[in-house]
């Protein structure tokens, strides 16, 4: 294995709604063999709010450049940091002016462009490998699992690491696992509506509920995704979009992560799966 | 006529192509597999000006259940204007056939290189009309 | 020595077939097991195809090499040393013709993957089948398609390959064409950004929309979203401004073109560059040499082009390498021929051939010849041939082993093969004319069920043989081929001819109307590629000046055009000139010109040509509309190109000018898209219109139909597009030169729907067409095909001699009464009356003595269409090959 | 036009007139033979004698036009005759068989005319003039005028270069309709006024009766029909013969052109069991009809030919006028318009195309 | 009707200034953006092919104050898509920072609570180098309701549940209440001070 220590980036949710999402990262990555070193006092990445790009670079060189000193390539369970991370990365290492820029802020700030920002999903699937991974895991899932990879693991091209239209890390994991993947192709990268949350609800819970929808009619157990963000949207707020639009749904929404863990014989508990807001108990008991 | 007797004839029709536009066109539907009944058989002819109207005069005596004559529409004549004079030259005869109720008999059509669909679908169409009329008068007269 | 072409797509069979036509070693390199290249996977293309790829594996002067692969150039022009798959070949000169890949990383969101989901070139697969089964059948269910949809710039215009496809705009609109006239009830909508047609294509177009009912629809179409059974597929409707959406239930994605794989080895191997898209580095004012002196470039390996401009291409590089050449090779059809004396015995042999099952599938081929047997005096019937070459070997057999004097073939129709047979005749020592052709193929077999087909046959070869015995064997007389070429025409592209045909070493008359050479490129400043347009008429004014081969002739016309193809005589009339000239092979380049569209006037409104002139000096404005697409006639194929590049060049000039470029579609084909692009990041503001702009009192108001709103300009200076109208003097050449027009431009010999082969040649043997008297075209196409005209003209002044046309009218003249109505009906004016002195004429009741007889003759001109023999009401006037006998022999037997 | 009244004894010295004043090299007029009328060809103008009782007689013998045919020596005649006549010079004139420059074409006043034979038979009745009511009040007594005739809309002169037009009692005038018929007028130094000679009324008179006449006919609408109206013919072509506007020196029906030979008569019989013998009735006559459809004029001069008495009449002109209808041609009208078939227009005729 | 001499044709520039609205002039009006939108569908009005049209001509005033500009999800699609690499979602970005500079200069009127909360959040970071929930929210709401009881109600309404459900599975425990704070808080500042919208 070619991985052995990972910079960690756990993004701002990783204590709170995404706690889940945190903890059965750093189990996943433990049984593994893979060392996680937190990004020490890192800071938040930016998100979606935050528009202009050279703050963005500004706020993610010093993330970068902590794990930098560390000599260790960054990861993050979060699509949206992932995105911040390495477009940023992207941005220093190309512009050497906008470096010393970003230096002169502060010396903190110091990035050489020596490291990578990488997506958990992509460490997964792409470092550590599909075989190494199945010859770790214990447990066959015998789940029917709507893929979910949402914006930015296709999208844009040059921090994409699959597929814009139809991308498949995901699916070939959960087929690995032994779930089946449902027919969901249509609904693998359309956005979840989450940056309208709180800007345009409504138009955020319809996008939602599309997705949603469209897994629970194509028979899935449940949806797996690899954002806090989508999580939020699917899971988080799936009981406020059901009120909100009249609708049942009852659809589990689990991170990927959390089946991986599964997969690898971990404990449901240690994968925070007691904590999706849509119980998961039904998943478990699919997991022989 | 009866009913059974025309559902027996097969007609016999024989035409006259340009070899640019409708021989082109024959050839086309050929190229397209586009299936049409087997009465008619073609005969080359380098331009519709070629076409005296005589040989349509021989074939209905000889028997032809339909003549038909096929050029390149007005205007697009490969000999630049042979299809004009010839078209005048089928207007009379067909006046002339008139006369006789044959006129029904002979069909002219002007089919392009291009239109192979409409060559087939011609031929379709002409076999059965031509099968409406029943079977020329001279059809076994020993002229 | 000879040629080496490497490459057997229809370029390299085109080139090879030229050169080795006019008596050129050729080695003909093709890295597939068999000739064709892309083009015989097109859907109909492949029938066409075919007789020339029969012509090249019985050539003698092609030195066929299949399956393998050129790996090694070295020497120089004159002198150039390949290995070929293990065999050395010694050439004087190189041509690349390595064709183009289609574009195959397709993103996902095309749902490319799904059966339902095709390639244009997949389609043409689907068409080829449907053509044996007779219906379209969608591949997932094989259920019949009714809808389809197709979406157009699949890999082309776009960051993985940024320029223009050019040729998927007119593929995809005969792709079209081929569904709405087989299935006139399959719903058809294609979504397109700019429609870069030309010519006929445009008309297709047209007629699409209008006659067929195609919905063309403007929105490039980034996915295809599988939905209950159906694929749907969004667009945005301007009108009503919203995303709308289709289902279908066939998507075609009209894939781009990408340079050739092979192509890259190929430039390392002989140090041929390439541009930065990957294709043959080429100049547009010199489009088929390559940086590397004796090695030439043609078709699709310079840019993405149709297989029209491919073949033009493919002639003028074959002139290119010829001239670096020597001829070493006799030409064929020049031996000395004998023909057998054929007696009153009638010996009729006929031969069915199965056509590789072509025709044995469907026809009961020794049923028919069982029947074919019974008739008197067929002697030999031979339904044993399969391929084209038994079937020649069999009747060179038969003929010379046999005694036939009457050779009845059953096979292919004779619009493709009927040349190649009647050569295979004549060899055996037959007079050609005494073959008569059966289409079995085209139209028996592939028309008719099997028992129906048997029977059609059967009848078919009765009237071909009834017809047979009343075949004459038609003299053929030669006659010299006079060396010499008139060019008619003395802009770009006749200077080019002109050059061309000199440098192959005859001599040439180039006739300009004229007081000065250099046409339509007079009023033009820079060339789109920054040459100065002045620069490039000199150099080629000073060559034509200095070559000891070309006579120039000013302020001149030609007149009293006579003779045929070889041999042709004319009148140079003009400036204190009247002399006659002959002339083996004529080049038509009499350019096009512009008109200034009506409805814009002020001083301030200036033509595209203008403003080109213009931007050498000062431009003293702040902003500028440009407008195109307006007026009567023909865009230009360089319309947008000049627009856009004149935009870029005033934009340099100034940079703050404000630039307003008001159109219907951007034509900036092939590699110009670059500067498409770049006029757009100068910040020239690019507008589409649906109807045509207003400009009134200093403004010009347009109808965005982006922002479905008026916009108005107050331009400074109003920049028309000029429309192009034919030159004034085509009507006149075409009726003299006997070339039909279309819409004023002159007319190729072959209008096939699908593929123009010959797209210099002209219905009228000997006389060639290029330029912009053909369509108004860029310069690099002007110089490509001047060169191929030049290219064509020369395989017929290669030749000794040439045959007299035998399909012509004859009159007899003890019949004729001189009525003169043949001379009327003559579409070409090949016919007069002349007066003879007769000492006694007895009519009705009195007797005078002396008198005038007026009898027919017909001259040379004669094209042989029969309008004079059908009207001749005594029969006096008959069309060789197509008598009233042969005629009604086959009418006998028809019935 | 301009014209001159004159009186029937005026004609003989018109006539003279265009002989001694060199209008004219020669004179194509009609003269009596007895009681029956044909035509001479006069040099010198002392032959010419109390013309008029022969130019209007309502007699046909032959077609001028036939006699003319092949007529292309320089000298100038000047054709006396008939509408029909002159109409079919006219066509010939376009098909080159007559030159233009050597004919002075006029055309004389016809009330109708009896066949030769009833004229003669006849001739005490009838006499040297006949107008309608003439005519009318002889077929009470069973003696007609030519069927050709009694279906003609064109009795009255109104072709050629001179036209010479009947007026009451003795009354005539002369005149020409053309530049040319104008020039010979003056030459004969006759006053010329403005004349109006359309004669609307009277011609469409003509025309009611002829039309009411052709649709009592029987026609032949069928092939059957045809066959049987043709069985008496034997091919000898006499109509053809007699055809003024039937030109070529060969026929077709007289050359092998379209004959099988050899083997093929055998191959042709086995196809179908028999052939018939060419040339068949029916071929020959749909041919000549489809030959000279454009150009006939129905004199009826095939129908006086035809030594069967088959009534060619109903075949030819009514076959004819359909096919000039669509062309919209009036044979031997205008001596400038072309040939129906050696001219087009881009757009026609799509009605008879099918 | 669109009189371009009233327009400002310095918008397209001040666009491209903007790092993201460099490629604005590559567009070709192809449509492939608007198409593939997920956005469309419930904002039919929005139109970034419109947008980048309006822009290019200089339709400056009708762009900034365009409400749609702040619907985009920047979910990247048309980015990814775009044939001519406009780069729509970065390109959509720098109108909106143009638009809210000139809001907050007061000329013009942003009809929208996109930037109220993008602000909101930035101040989280700025004050803490992380996202601080519950100070975003007492930022957001009354800002965006115009007053603080408007906005806790507004706020009530929409955390009441989701925040007893977050809180039942230990995702918003009291730990939550306090923001997560970054060591280096000046570096934060300083970050904001220099790169941060002035």
């Amino acid at each position: 294995m070619s991985v052995t220590k990972l910079a960690y980036y756990p993004g701002c949710p990783s204590d709170a709604t995404a706690i889940d999402q945190d903890m059965s990262t750093k189990a996943v990555f433990e049984k593994l063999g893979v060392e996680l070193v937190e990004v020490e006092d890192w800071n938040c990445c930016g998100a979606a709010e935050v528009e202009e790009p050279e703050l963005v670079y500004a706020l993610n060189a010093r993330n970068l450049a902590i794990a930098e000193k560390e000599g260790l390539d960054i990861v993050t369970p979060c699509s949206i940091c992932y995105y911040n991370l390495e477009r940023s990365n992207i941005a220093l290492k190309a512009d050497d002016k906008l470096r010393a820029k970003v230096k002169g802020i502060d010396s903190s700030l110091d990035y050489n462009g020596k490291i990578k920002a990488k997506h958990v999903l992509d460490v997964f699937v792409n470092d550590i490998g599909l075989e190494e991974l199945s010859s770790k895991m214990s447990k066959k899932l015998n789940l029917k699992v709507a893929p979910y990879y949402g914006c930015y693991i296709g999208r844009p091209p040059e921090t994409a690491f699959d597929d814009p239209d139809d991308p498949d890390s995901m699916d070939k994991l959960i087929e690995l696992m032994g779930g089946e993947i449902v027919p969901f192709s249509q609904m693998k990268t359309f956005c979840c509506g989450g940056p309208l949350m709180m800007t345009r609800s409504d138009i955020a819970f319809e996008m939602a509920r599309k997705i949603l929808d469209t897994a629970k009619s194509a028979g899935a157990d449940c949806i797996a995704l690899a954002c806090p963000l989508c999580g939020m949207m699917l899971d988080g707020k799936q009981a406020d979009i059901e009120k909100a639009l009249h609708v049942e749904i009852d659809m589990p929404v689990v991170y990927i992560t959390q089946l991986l863990g599964l997969a690898l014989g971990i404990d449901a508990k240690e994968l925070g799966l007691n904590k999706n807001a849509v119980d998961t108990k039904e998943i478990l008991g699919k997991v022989v | 006529m009866g009913e059974e007797a025309k559902e027996e004839f097969e007609p016999k029709i024989v035409g006259f192509t340009c070899n640019w536009c409708t021989y082109a066109a024959a050839d086309l539907a050929g190229t397209s597999r586009k299936k049409y009944p087997p009465n008619s058989r073609i005969i080359r002819l380098m331009c519709s000006a070629r076409l005296d109207p005589m040989f349509v005069l021989k074939a209905l005596l000889n028997g032809a259940d339909g003549v038909f004559f096929s050029g390149c529409h007005p205007g697009e004549c490969h000999y630049i204007k042979g299809n004009f004079y010839a078209r005048r030259r089928i207007a009379a005869i067909r006046t002339i056939l008139k006369q006789f109720g044959l006129d029904d008999r002979f069909k002219s059509y002007w089919i392009s290189a291009s239109e192979g669909e409409k060559f087939a679908n011609t031929m379709k169409s002409l076999t059965e009309e031509v099968r409406e009329l029943g079977p020329n008068p001279m059809r076994g007269k020993i002229i | 020595m000879g040629i080496a072409i490497i490459g057997g797509g229809v370029a390299g069979i085109t080139a090879a077939l030229d050169l080795a036509n006019s008596g050129y070693k050729v080695y003909l390199v093709e890295k597939n097991a068999e000739l064709g290249g892309k083009m015989a996977e097109l859907a109909e293309c492949k029938v066409g195809l075919s007789p020339r790829v029969v012509e090249i594996e019985n050539h003698p002067n092609i030195d066929l090499m299949l399956s393998s692969e050129l790996e090694s150039l070295s020497g120089s022009a004159g002198n150039f040393t390949l290995k070929v798959s293990g065999t050395t070949v010694e050439a004087e000169s190189v041509i690349l013709a390595p064709g183009y890949d289609v574009f195959d990383n397709i993103a996902k969101s095309y749902g490319f993957g799904s059966p339902d989901v095709v390639t244009s070139l997949d389609f043409e697969g689907m068409l080829r089948a449907s053509t044996m089964s007779g219906e379209l059948l969608r591949p997932s269910d094989n259920k019949p398609v009714k809808k389809i949809g197709f979406i157009k710039c699949v890999g082309s215009r776009c960051q993985e390959n940024e320029i223009c496809s050019t040729a998927c705009c007119a593929y995809t609109a005969k792709e079209v064409w081929v569904v709405k006239e087989r299935y006139p009830d399959i719903d058809v909508s294609v979504f397109y950004m700019d429609i870069r047609v030309f010519g006929k294509d445009e008309e297709l177009v047209a007629e699409l929309k209008d006659k067929y009912g195609v919905k063309y629809i403007r929105s490039r179409v980034p996915e295809v979203i599988p939905e209950r059974g159906s694929l749907k597929v969004k667009y945005e409707d301007l009108k009503k401004g919203v995303i709308a959406n289709l289902d279908f239930d066939l998507i075609v994605l009209a894939v781009g073109l990408l340079p050739s794989k092979t192509l890259g080895r190929l430039s390392e191997i002989t140090g041929v560059k390439t541009d930065k898209y990957g294709y043959v580095e080429t100049s547009i004012t010199s489009p088929l040499e390559t940086n590397m002196p004796g090695v030439f470039a043609c078709g699709t390996a310079t840019a993405p082009m149709k297989v029209r401009e491919s073949v033009a291409q493919a002639s003028g590089a074959a002139l290119k390498a010829a001239i670096l050449s020597q001829r070493t090779e006799p030409i064929p059809g020049q031996e000395e021929r004998k023909y057998i004396e054929v007696g009153d015995e009638q010996k009729i042999g006929v031969f069915i051939c199965g056509c590789e099952g072509e025709v044995a599938d469907s026809v009961d081929i020794p049923a028919v010849v069982e029947q074919v047997k019974q008739l008197r005096d067929v002697v030999l019937v031979n339904g044993d041939t399969n391929t084209t070459k038994e079937v020649l070997e069999a009747i060179e057999g038969g003929i010379v082993d046999q005694g036939l004097n009457k050779i009845v073939f059953a096979g292919y129709t004779p619009r493709e093969y009927e040349n190649i047979f009647k050569d295979a005749v004549a060899k055996a020592g037959l007079n050609p004319y005494l073959l008569e052709f059966v289409n079995l193929r085209e139209q028996c077999a592939w028309v008719h069920d099997k028992a129906e087909a048997t029977v059609v046959a059967a009848g078919m070869l009765r009237m071909a043989v009834g017809r047979a015995r009343y075949l004459e064997a038609i003299p053929i007389e030669q006659y010299p081929v006079i060396p010499k070429a008139l060019v008619i025409g003395g802009g770009v592209s006749g200077m080019n001819a002109a050059l061309g045909i000199a440098d192959a070493g005859y001599d040439i008359c180039l006739v300009e109307k004229g007081p000065e050479l250099g046409g339509g490129l007079r009023e033009t400043g820079e060339l789109q590629s920054g040459e100065k347009a002045s620069d490039v008429l000199k150099e080629l004014a000073d060559k034509v000046a200095s070559n000891k081969r070309i006579t120039v002739y000013k302020n001149a016309k030609e007149e009293n055009v006579s003779g045929r193809a070889g041999s042709f005589k004319a009148n140079i009339v003009g400036d204190g000139v009247n002399e006659e000239i002959e002339f083996g092979a004529c080049v038509i380049a009499t350019g096009a010109k512009d008109v200034v569209p009506e409805g814009y006037s002020g001083k301030e409104v200036i033509t595209q040509a203008e403003f080109g002139k213009m931007l050498g000096g000062t431009v003293s404005a702040n902003t500028i509309a440009m407008i195109q697409d307006v007026g009567e006639g023909v865009a230009a194929k360089y319309s947008s190109i000049e627009l856009v590049a004149n935009a870029l060049k005033a934009k340099e000039k100034n940079p703050n000018l404000n630039i307003f470029v008001l159109y219907q579609d951007i034509k900036t084909y092939g590699k110009w898209e670059a500067l498409y692009k770049e006029a757009r990041e100068k910040g020239v503001i690019f507008l589409r219109y649906e109807n045509a702009p207003k400009y009134e009192g200093g403004i010009v108001t347009v109808f965005d139909v982006i922002l479905n709103d008026d916009v108005q300009i107050k331009p400074d200076l109003v920049v028309l597009s000029t429309p192009t109208v034919p030159a004034e003097d085509n009507e006149r050449l075409s009726k003299m030169f006997k070339i039909p027009l279309r819409n004023g431009f002159f007319m190729e010999a072959q209008e096939r729907p699908k593929m123009v082969l010959t797209p210099v040649d002209t219905v009228n043997e000997g006389v060639f067409i290029c330029g912009s008297a053909v369509y108004p075209a860029m310069i690099d196409e002007c110089m490509a095909m001047s060169t191929a005209a030049a290219s064509r003209a020369c395989v017929l002044l290669a030749k000794n001699f040439m045959e007299t046309p035998a399909v012509s009218s004859v009159v007899d003249e003890q019949i004729c009464v001189g009525c003169g109505v043949c001379v009327d009906v003559c579409p070409v004016e090949a016919i007069e009356l002349t007066e003879e002195l007769i000492p006694v004429v007895t009519f009705g009741v009195a007797t005078v003595i002396s008198g005038m007889k007026k009898v027919a003759k017909v001259g040379d001109g004669c094209i042989g269409c029969g309008s004079c023999a059908s009207y001749c009401p005594s029969g006096a006037m008959s069309l060789k090959h197509f008598r009233d006998r042969q005629l009604y022999a086959q009418l006998d037997y028809a019935l | 036009m301009k014209g001159a009244e004159l009186k029937h004894g005026d004609l003989e010295g018109l006539l003279k007139g265009l002989l001694e004043k060199g209008v004219v090299d020669c004179l194509i007029l009609p003269h009596r033979t007895g009681k029956s009328v044909s035509y001479m060809l006069v040099k010198d103008a002392d032959k010419i004698e109390s013309s008029a009782s022969a130019l209007f007689a309502p007699s046909f013998s032959v077609n001028a036009a036939n006699l003319v045919k092949g007529w292309t020596i320089k000298e100038k005649v000047g054709i006396v005759a008939k509408s029909c006549e002159i109409r079919a010079a006219v066509e010939l004139i376009k098909l080159k068989q007559l030159d233009n420059e050597s004919v002075l074409l006029i055309t004389t006043d016809c009330s109708g005319a009896y066949t030769n034979q009833v004229y003669t038979e006849h001739y005490a009745e009838i006499g040297d003039l006949v107008d309608s009511a003439k005519i009318k009040e002889l077929e009470g007594k069973g003696i007609t005028i030519r069927e050709s005739c009694s279906i003609c809309e064109n009795r009255l002169a109104d072709v050629g270069d001179i036209i010479i037009a009947r007026g009451a009692g003795d009354d005539l005038v002369v005149a020409g309709l053309t530049e040319k018929g104008e020039g010979a007028l003056t030459a004969l130094e006759l006053s010329l006024e403005d004349k109006d000679l359309e004669r609307a009324a009277e011609k469409e008179k003509i025309a009611a009766e002829a039309k009411a006449k052709l649709a009592s006919l029987p026609e032949l609408n069928s092939l059957d029909a045809l066959e049987e109206f043709l069985q008496d013919c034997i091919v000898c072509k006499n109509c053809r013969d007699m055809c003024p506007v039937c030109y070529c020196k060969e026929c077709f029906f007289d050359q092998p052109l379209g004959d099988p030979i050899g083997g093929d008569l055998l191959n042709l019989a086995e196809l179908r069991g028999a052939i018939g013998l060419p040339t068949g009735q029916l071929f020959y006559h749909l041919t000549r009809v489809y030959h000279v459809s454009t150009t006939c004029v129905g004199c009826g001069a095939c129908e006086d030919a035809c030594p069967k008495d088959i009534p060619l009449t109903r075949f030819y002109p009514v076959i004819t006028q359909k096919v000039q209808e669509i062309f919209k041609y009036e044979p031997g009208k205008d001596v400038d318009e072309p040939l129906p078939f050696t001219a087009y227009e881009e757009e026609e005729l799509e009605e008879c195309l099918r | 009707m669109i009189k371009t001499w009233e327009l400002d044709p310095n918008f397209k520039e001040e666009i491209m200034k903007e790092r993201g609205g460099e490629h604005l002039t590559a567009c070709f009006q192809c449509s492939t953006c608007t198409i593939g939108c997920p956005i469309t569908e419930y904002v039919p009005s929005y139109n970034p092919r419109k947008i980048i049209q309006m822009s290019l001509l200089g339709m400056r005033k009708e762009v900034l104050s365009n409400p749609d500009l702040w619907v985009c999800l920047i979910c990247q699609t048309c980015t990814a898509r775009c044939p001519q690499d406009v780069r729509i979602s970065d390109l959509l970005s720098a109108i909106r920072r143009i638009a809210d500079k000139e809001a907050e200069a007061g000329n013009i009127k942003i009809d929208s609570s996109r930037p109220i909360f993008d602000k909101a959040f930035q101040h989280q970071l700025e004050k803490y180098g992380r996202l601080y929930d519950i100070g975003l929210a007492k930022e957001y709401y009354p800002k965006r309701e115009g007053s603080f009881f408007k906005g806790m109600m507004a706020m009530m309404n929409d955390y009441k549940d989701f925040g007893m459900r977050m809180f039942k599975k230990g995702k918003m425990g009291p730990k939550a209440m306090f923001p997560e704070k970054v060591k280096d808080r000046a570096v934060m500042k300083k970050i904001f001070e220099e790169m941060g919208e002035k």
